[in-house]
């Protein structure tokens, strides 16, 4: 059922916890739908630093928290907007089709992170966004 | 690696006896029941001795059982053969709200053809009121059916009363039998029920074949249509292999019952007191005392069911979240919801189902893995922090205000 | 005593490479494909692969096949599942006098529940006339149901044919294949059908599994209701080990089938031709070439089919007559009389079906032993006296002059 | 299915055969629901000196007429109407509940072939008739 890259994240997940005094705090999800993401971040020079999750859900959404603040390292905020939900699917070999909706949310918690970061700083969002519903495309 | 399979519920290992008597007719003994000549009255007689093997393990009649071609088949044609042939007598249906999905959704595809339903609720243990199900009667109620144990949370219901109740009014009774027979005492008489359902998978037989008992006179119109076979009540080539293979692995299980439920249901409620004692923010789904002696059902606060499963199966530990047919869907349990369970807590449900093959060893093994996967996967919930080390049970309504916490 | 198996059309002794693959999944690989353990999705791997095989014999997708609990089930599925999810376009149902009883009853159950049916007629050789389709379609048809080849006296209808007639009218269009599938070649693109039963056991596959081919967008009910197997198609545990032996079956019979047929031609071609040398007052059922490769059915006159059936299996033949369901009847079969054999004519019918252990030796033993026995038998017979020995196949009209004579 | 009897009378059926100088014969059955039979019979001072049968039909059919033809040898005719055809069945050991109404006519049959022989002797019928139907009541 999942990839051995989904199975690979999440037996042993990068970046588990929450970074205490992070710059930006994502959260989504609803736990009664079964997933909940926290993702938190530290920007330096427009570039985040660390990303740190806590997850509640099932093993795809654990691994997409997992890839998704992988992914997100060293890139620069404009790049970090535009990781979609697929993407994070994609690179992790891909998930199966129930699952891209409801477990596929680490990259709209990245972005509220990011957003949360730029309220704090008094800033909008910059122009480009990526296409956050495209996750569920396939299924 | 080690492998504990601890989803007995879900499916068993078909018994090596089992095997050996399917083999001949999957073999030299393949001939087809309904031919005439000397080696297809073979394949007959085997029937014939399955049958009469599993009545005898129900203290039913030979000519009240018909196989089919699983549990769900047997639901199917119990609740939806017996409205049909009865629907001049009524059209209403009363059913709980915790059957398995073969019970529930035969009746709502009735719905669908108009026929009425009711879904009687259960108590926070999952027990069906006798008195609830009296009260739903109405002239036109045709058939209760009540399953005689939940195949998640394993209470036993109050079958005989209800059959009683049932009797009274005039109304016909099925019960889904399926986590039952073979594990616990069954006499149809006792039960005093009309129909009843089994499956050869769930009492180490093999997959794909079950039977619906129907009790002499009760009429029931013929769900699979075709030639005449089971007495005209069930057409399609009989899978003689495989109801020789349900026959004998009954007639096993329903010879060791005794021994085997006391074996089991130490060894249960020693999982359940070492899961308790050693995970704090856990509670035990079902009744306490009325459960199947396989079963035991968690709720673990704070994280969620699927990645406890695929933790567990890292180490070589099979179980469940909720029922096997359900667990590719992203809902939690419907049972564990009917029971008054919030969404969040239901999503952490864990069945560890007990069986044949299963060793003080197994169990010593789970309460050794069990605690510290717990620990690493609320370490990664964003739940995991507000929780105090108090292993006193939470009840429903602290886990409502902790979720309401998060402003969802 | 020899043992000469010509009942192939009612059930087939599964390759010994079959009974092998279903092992495991009788064994060790016991798990539930709905779980969600690594011992569970070897199972799932399994199904997956077995809907593989299945989909390539076919020329079909996998996702478009559904595996049920027998041919039987199959056909249940595609007429009622069929006729009620698209109950909207039509409630009329088109099929044929000579279909499989699992067809012509689920028809019949049907016209039970406010839906309408016409049953075609066939020719003298069991054929169905493509103009008769057409002339039988209203705006109100939805379904069309045609068998690709009769059970009892092997016609192979034009499907091709009548699934283009069906295309042009926006009808539906299934065909029970339970006769074919493995036998002769399929691709349901280019039979161009809908949907389409086929059966393991016909094919040297287990007993008791089956599969319902429905082409992707075809709207069908699901017929057993309950958990999400299959695709949420059909619920009910799977019959791993029968689904496994299925897909091997069929995919060793596809592979052969060239061979096979070529064989199977000649050695019933020889059997047909050494009957009518050494017999008088037969006839050939069914086409003489738009035939089943294993089929021969014969009408001997002057005698019943049932004390042949005996007499045949004192010598170890094992035949049938009419179809294997309906042999425990009293009634000739349907199939025979709608081709317009007089009852007593239909009753003396004897089906030999040949298959994959069938031998040149076997027939030659047939050969041998049938016309004592046929001698015997009208020895025996209150009508022998009047037969002359005149081996010229008397038509029906003298059968009813004699029948006549006897002024019943 | 059937009794180790009833395929002993129908692998070695007594009897078969047509006396040609018949003093009575009974034709019973239809040939369209797949059974006839034919019994001729000889007489001598009262008693049943001979009997044979033809029969078109199962196993069932071929077994009951060898053995009504059997029963029925050396008894005087009141006695010979006495067989019933439920005691055909019973001397067979029984018979298939299907098989009791259609194919167990072999008393009947024999009961023809009397009255065709008291008929040809210009005489009526003897007193006590043996229940007809009842052959058909257990199944
Ligand atoms: C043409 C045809 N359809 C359907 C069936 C039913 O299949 P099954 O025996 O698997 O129920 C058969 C055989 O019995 C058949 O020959
Ligand atoms: C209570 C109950 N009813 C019905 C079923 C369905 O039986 P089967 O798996 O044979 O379709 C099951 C198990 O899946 C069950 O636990």
């Amino acid at each position: 059922m999942y990839t051995d890259k989904v199975m690979d994240h999440f037996t042993n997940p990068r970046n588990v916890g929450e970074i205490q005094d992070a710059d930006g705090v994502g959260l989504v999800g609803n736990p009664i739908c079964g997933d909940v993401m926290k993702i938190t971040i530290k920007v330096e020079g427009g570039r985040i630093k660390d990303a740190k999750f806590k997850t509640f859900g099932c093993g795809a959404a654990i691994a997409v928290s997992s890839m998704v603040t992988e992914l997100v390292l060293g890139k620069t905020l404009e790049e970090a907007l535009e990781i979609s939900n697929k993407a994070v699917a994609d690179a992790l070999g891909g998930l199966p089709p129930k699952k891209m909706h409801c477990s596929n949310l680490g990259a709209d918690a990245l972005r509220k992170a990011i957003e949360d970061y730029l309220e704090k700083q008094g800033k909008g969002l910059p122009e480009s966004r990526p296409d956050s519903e495209e996750g569920g495309e396939d299924s | 690696m080690k492998l504990v399979y601890l989803d007995n519920a879900a499916t068993t290992k078909p018994r090596q006896e089992v095997v050996e008597a399917m083999l001949p007719f999957l073999g030299e003994r393949y001939g087809n029941p309904s031919s005439i000549y000397s080696m297809a009255r073979d394949a007959k007689a085997a029937l014939d001795e399955a049958r009469g093997k599993v009545a005898k393990a129900l203290c039913a009649r030979p000519e009240e059982i018909i196989f089919t071609g699983s549990g769900t088949e047997a639901d199917n044609m119990a609740i939806k053969g017996v409205a049909y042939a009865n629907s001049r007598r009524g059209k209403h249906i009363i059913t709980s709200a915790i059957e398995h999905h073969a019970v529930l959704d035969s009746v709502k595809r009735l719905e669908k053809r108009g026929f009425q339903a009711t879904f009687l609720p259960v108590d926070s243990c999952g027990m069906v009121d006798p008195k609830d199900v009296e009260a739903a009667i109405t002239d036109d109620t045709v058939l209760i059916s009540i399953m005689h144990a939940n195949n998640e949370v394993g209470t036993i219901q109050p079958i005989e009363t209800i059959a009683h109740i049932a009797k009274n009014h005039g109304v016909l009774f099925h019960t889904d039998a399926v986590q039952t027979t073979g594990h616990i005492p069954i006499d149809v008489k006792q039960l005093g029920v009309d129909l009843l359902s089994l499956s050869g998978h769930k009492f180490k037989g093999p997959k794909g074949v079950g039977a619906l008992w129907v009790k002499k006179g009760v009429k029931v119109e013929r769900y699979i249509d075709g030639g005449g076979q089971e007495g005209n009540k069930r057409a399609g080539t009989e899978n003689v292999a495989g109801i020789v293979g349900l026959a004998v692995a009954l007639e096993l299980s329903v010879g060791e019952l005794e021994q085997e439920t006391a074996r089991l249901t130490q060894l249960r409620d020693y999982l359940i007191k070492g899961v308790r004692e050693r995970i704090p923010h856990v509670r035990l789904n079902g009744h306490p005392t009325k459960r199947l002696p396989g079963n035991t059902s968690f709720c673990f606060e704070f994280i969620e069911g699927e990645s406890l499963l695929l933790s567990l199966d890292k180490v070589g530990i099979c179980g469940s979240s909720g029922s096997a047919c359900t667990s590719g869907s992203l809902e939690p349990s419907h049972v564990l919801l009917a029971m008054g369970l919030p969404h969040e807590i239901a999503h952490g449900s864990l069945r560890l189902s007990l069986g044949h093959e299963t060793t003080p060893q197994d169990i010593d093994y789970v309460l050794e893995m069990l605690p510290g996967i717990v620990s690493r996967l609320r370490a990664m919930s964003p739940f995991g922090e507000e929780v105090s080390s108090d292993s006193a049970c939470p009840c429903a309504q602290e886990e409502h205000s902790l979720v309401k916490s998060h402003q969802f």
